[in-house]
């Protein structure tokens, strides 16, 4: 069993992602987060669980649905909360915004809006620090539908053939917008197809913190030793649509209400209550903490400005010509 | 005839060509029941013509396009749609490589009836990976004919003349233009791809321009009549074939051309219209021709810096000042 | 096991190919075949095998390395061979040449220059069969370095949720270029891969035409009952190198000594004798007539005209505009 | 200082910049140990370095663009090789997606230090599939910079310049000037982007044009000088930053502009650099700007119809004389 110190530490990262994206919730009701929004909510778990058995300098490679990856590596709430209201305090300048939301200092390689585009770039971080010897590992997000797209293959491969130190994450929420998996892929779990690609790979319960975690430590183990990647499939489910206005009827009510009871963050907090690990006061007074950080957060971002029209000339290069 | 918008004009026309010939049939993600689309375009289809004709695909960009060549040179008349234009990057050699070159590269064996929707442009606030506009890759590749509809008349007419086409047809929307109302007859009609259609007529200067463009060209126009200029303005309506006759005789007649597009200046469609009519209408130019374009960066995302980024009405008038 | 015809059959296609092959060799080395080429030499039992177990309606989508396949599957020679000279009468009328050689009255979708981009035509054409109801199988051929684009998984998983009536013919010859396939796939087999898309699959001998075409009966009737994909991965090897001025030293002695000394030809024709469908007499008859005709095909590409350069212009569209 | 090919030289940048700095590796398919490149440029180069450093790669393009813009961003210096041109329609995603947008979507938050070598052209009849010219694609995605390098000397020292350069570099070749040979300098020494080179100076008209085009217009402008015709020629080495002012320059000189590239017509980049110059230099322009492309076809196999395609030295001249 892991430490009473991992336990809270899951509970507290799960939660942090929790408040995080129902600040965003909240601001994008206000009507001040401009564009399409991607929300983490239900999945906390899985970007807890994998984040908390990594080292600051490793990196994550995220996705749209990024500000859970983004946040539970350790990128600075505010920042990231200005940054999908689109204000120049933003961690991209407000250039990036939801979809691209990116922390480079908190060890995140970037957000894409392009569906399964961070596989490779994983490979390409991962040959990195197996070049370098730095001893790295990186682990990329990814969605189910995402495992559909050719970079899957190519990707799995070529870490599999070079033995680097990446740990592929399926987030398995059953859907890829409103189509069920079962449409698009034949097999039951996604990992079934690492086995072709000779990758140790696991299917865990995304929504609980603590088996993602325990999955994690293993696989960044097997990627600090050398010993290659590894695939851990996160079967998890959203708590809301796919983007901001889907009310996500296509979901068989039987299933969205199994799924919707078992939160993530209930379920990591239950563990460590049971664990004595903390107490349910103790818990309070972390979801407390974090709600002003959030808070503030929330205001930092308000309270900032949105960037001169002209700055959307910089950034092209590293120099004007 | 009833005033339906842009979106409901180009489903009437997918939709009766879908009852008309049993061999259409429509594929791409999130195109059925549970969504019917990202722009909600085939909504409804699904459920009138089965899962089968209206059909589901996983996110595999390059395979939906090969697939659609593949059910095209074996008797289907697929139309394929890609969720974004931006992601048209991951089916680049299923249509460039495939599509595009196989009567040719076969001798004449083969026709490649394929349709492949996708949807261009900004303003949106959904920034780099999703607000693109890249036509001009596809006008720089032979076999490719190119749709650009910006009105709901347009859109239904061609949509039809794509399906209808034994060539493989490229067929760009325009986020912004989806909503766009117009009256549109409720009986079947095409439009011949080639046929520019003059908006609006003038003496002074001609704009050219595609997509929102047209619509914002049309505001500057009225706004500039106010003050005595008098503009003409042309709207494509498909890049390749291209209607050159028509523009040119517009710029023999005003001396002035303004061409205006939402891509990056550098490359884009409105670079190749520029050389073609400085090369066929040299002689009756009074003015340099004159370019609107996006600025060469990607799309960004928050509204301050979205909004600089596509051209309005503003830099449009001004191009036209410039030179009258 | 098989009729007798069939081994006569088997024997013939594998043997007419390889003449088809020896006469182009023949013609390069008199310098008449413009640009690159792709030997099918060493794999012929792999296109006659498969082939064998199709009806003329069938389709076979080709690859850079395509004359075997379209010469196995009814091709006229006459018309082949002017393409690969680039002459006016060729198939393509001399635009394609030998990676483009393709005749669709004989059932080819096409040969490609584009490593792996027929698995997706081969899906589009079988669900065209499947949708028309007409019952024609599609059987698309692609070597060992295909199966690691993306493409690959792209298209097996589109095929495998539709039960789409395709064969995947892997023609693992164990190099790409001259890129072992050791470096660049994980598992010994190309096979495995198959599995995590719930696609039947087994691994055979690509020497031996019989064992091909008993694979190939399997999967034919599996996809015309409707019952979706098989893959067949049948292990190969090119007789020359990868291309035309390849020497394939690359390639280790004791390696090539034992898969040279498997001449698909020899094998399938000392089955058919030992199976009795043959005598050493007929074999020799039916050589002398392919021999024959394959003389005829060249004499014809030879004498036939280059196309006037104004042609280059011609078949982009429909019509001209 | 030796008479060395285009091949060697390009080599020679790679090597001296791989032992300058441990950050920079090569991957691609079949560069390695075995074949040294389709082109045989980095032959030696897996066993000088290692195959780490060299490194053969499977057969998956757009993995090979993404892992090294992963590699640039953490810190390395990638130089991939994609095998043919026409196989980056399979990588223009993390190309022109990831590569060129991503220090701006970003915000600024990275560098992306990668180069892309490829080779474009015709004229070794292997066809539609590996003889394309799609550098114009490329100008019209913001973030790239691209060297079209046509002579030995330009080439090693663009390529330098390109691995040293924090941004993501096009670095594009041409099969048929691998072989040109040219005095190149043994020590170190790099060519800034952004710097047009007038290959050879003259008063009557100008022709710019990239790779093989540049060696037949100084055989076209040898052969006009006796004709009493004088010639400049204006290769401009990067197209991305573009050196606008040498060429306006030229052009305000001679009052005459030919464009030749061997890219197909409609959207290359010629139409890019004639919109530029009757943009910045309408007034001094004594005649239409002439394009010589290759026709708007896919590129045809047979000998004789692919040496119609190419643009030769013919129709150079022909150009040069419509407008003298
Ligand atoms: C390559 C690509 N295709 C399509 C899209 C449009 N799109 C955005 S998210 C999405 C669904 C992704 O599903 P999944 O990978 O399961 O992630 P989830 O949204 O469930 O987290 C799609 C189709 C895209 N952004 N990129
Ligand atoms: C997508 C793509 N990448 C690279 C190439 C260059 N190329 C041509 S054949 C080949 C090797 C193909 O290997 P394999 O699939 O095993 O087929 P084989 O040549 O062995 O029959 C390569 C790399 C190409 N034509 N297409
Ligand atoms: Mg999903
Ligand atoms: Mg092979």
């Amino acid at each position: 069993m892991v430490s009473k110190k991992t336990l809270v530490e899951l509970y507290t990262r799960t939660l942090k992602v929790r408040l995080f994206e129902e600040k965003v919730w909240d601001l994008f009701g206000q009507n001040l987060v401009p564009g399409t929004l991607h929300l983490y909510l239900g999945q906390e778990a899985v970007a807890a669980g994998i984040t908390a058995a990594m080292k600051d300098s490793d990196w994550v490679q995220s996705t749209h649905r990024g500000h859970g990856h983004v946040i539970a590596k350790g990128a600075d709430p505010k920042k990231a909360l200005a940054e999908l209201l689109g204000k120049k305090t933003g961690s991209c300048k407000g250039k990036g915004g939801s979809m691209h939301i990116t922390e480079f200092d908190a060890g995140v390689l970037g957000a894409t809006g392009v569906v399964a585009s961070g596989l490779p770039i994983a490979v390409g971080a991962a040959l990195s620090s197996q070049m370098k010897g730095t001893n790295d590992v990186v682990a990329c997000f990814f969605g189910d539908g995402a495992s559909n797209n050719g970079t899957f293959g190519e990707s799995l491969n070529m870490a599999a053939i070079w033995k680097l130190p990446v740990i592929w994450v399926v987030e398995n929420n059953f859907y890829a917008m409103g189509t069920p998996i079962k449409l698009t892929c034949p097999s039951e779990n996604i990992a079934a197809r690492a086995d072709g690609y000779c990758t140790p790979n696991v299917v865990v319960d995304g929504n609980n913190a603590l088996e993602v975690y325990e999955a994690a430590v293993e696989a960044v183990k097997r990627a600090r030793d050398g010993d290659g990647p590894t695939l851990i499939e996160c079967k998890t489910y959203r708590k809301r649509g796919h983007s901001r206005f889907d009310p996500a009827k296509y979901r068989p009510k039987e299933e969205a209400e199994h799924w919707l009871s078992r939160d993530p963050v209930d379920i990591i907090k239950e563990i460590a209550i049971k664990e004595g690990a903390i107490t349910e006061k103790e818990a309070e007074k972390i979801r407390k903490k974090l709600e002003k950080e959030m808070e503030e957060a929330g205001k930092f971002a308000v309270e900032s400005d949105y960037p001169e029209p002209e700055k959307a000339l910089e950034d092209v290069y590293a120099e004007e010509f | 005839m009833a005033e339906i918008t842009y979106r409901e004009a180009l489903k009437a026309g997918l939709r009766e060509e879908m009852a008309r010939d049993k061999t259409v049939f429509l594929m791409g993600e999130d195109i059925g029941l549970n969504w019917g689309g990202a722009f909600k375009v085939t909504k409804g289809l699904a459920e009138e013509f089965g899962e089968d004709r209206v059909r589901d695909t996983p996110i595999s960009e390059n395979t939906i396009a090969g697939a659609a060549v593949g059910a095209a040179i074996t008797g289907l008349r697929p139309v394929a749609e890609i969720m974004f234009g931006d992601l048209i990057t991951l089916a680049m050699d299923q249509v460039c490589n495939q599509a595009a070159k196989m009567r040719y590269m076969f001798g004449g064996q083969t026709s490649v009836p394929l349709v492949i929707r996708t949807v261009f442009g900004g303003g949106k606030n959904i920034a780099s990976h999703h607000s693109q506009s890249l036509e001009s890759w596809f006008m720089h590749t032979p076999g490719l004919k190119i749709a650009v509809p910006a009105f709901a008349y347009d859109v239904k007419g061609l949509i039809k003349t794509a399906i209808r086409d034994p060539d493989p047809v490229m067929f760009f929307e325009h986020k912004l233009v989806y909503d766009k109302k117009e009256e549109v007859p409720d009986e079947d009609y095409t439009i011949p791809f080639g046929e520019a259609s003059v908006k609006r007529e003038g003496a002074d200067v001609t704009i050219w321009g595609t997509f929102l463009m047209v619509h914002k060209a049309l505001a500057v126009a009225e706004e500039l009549a106010k003050e005595g200029i008098s503009v003409e303005v042309i709207d494509p309506r498909t890049l390749v074939p291209l209607d050159k006759k028509t523009l040119i005789e517009s710029v023999k007649k005003t001396g002035r051309l303004v061409l205006v597009t939402e891509e990056t200046k550098t490359g884009a469609t409105t670079a190749e219209i520029a050389a073609i009519v400085q090369e066929e209408a040299f002689d009756w130019l009074d003015a340099p021709i004159k370019r609107v374009n996006a600025p060469d960066t990607p799309v960004p995302f928050a509204p301050s810096l979205e909004e600089y980024f596509i051209p309005d009405e503003k830099r449009i008038a001004q191009a036209v000042r410039d030179i009258v």
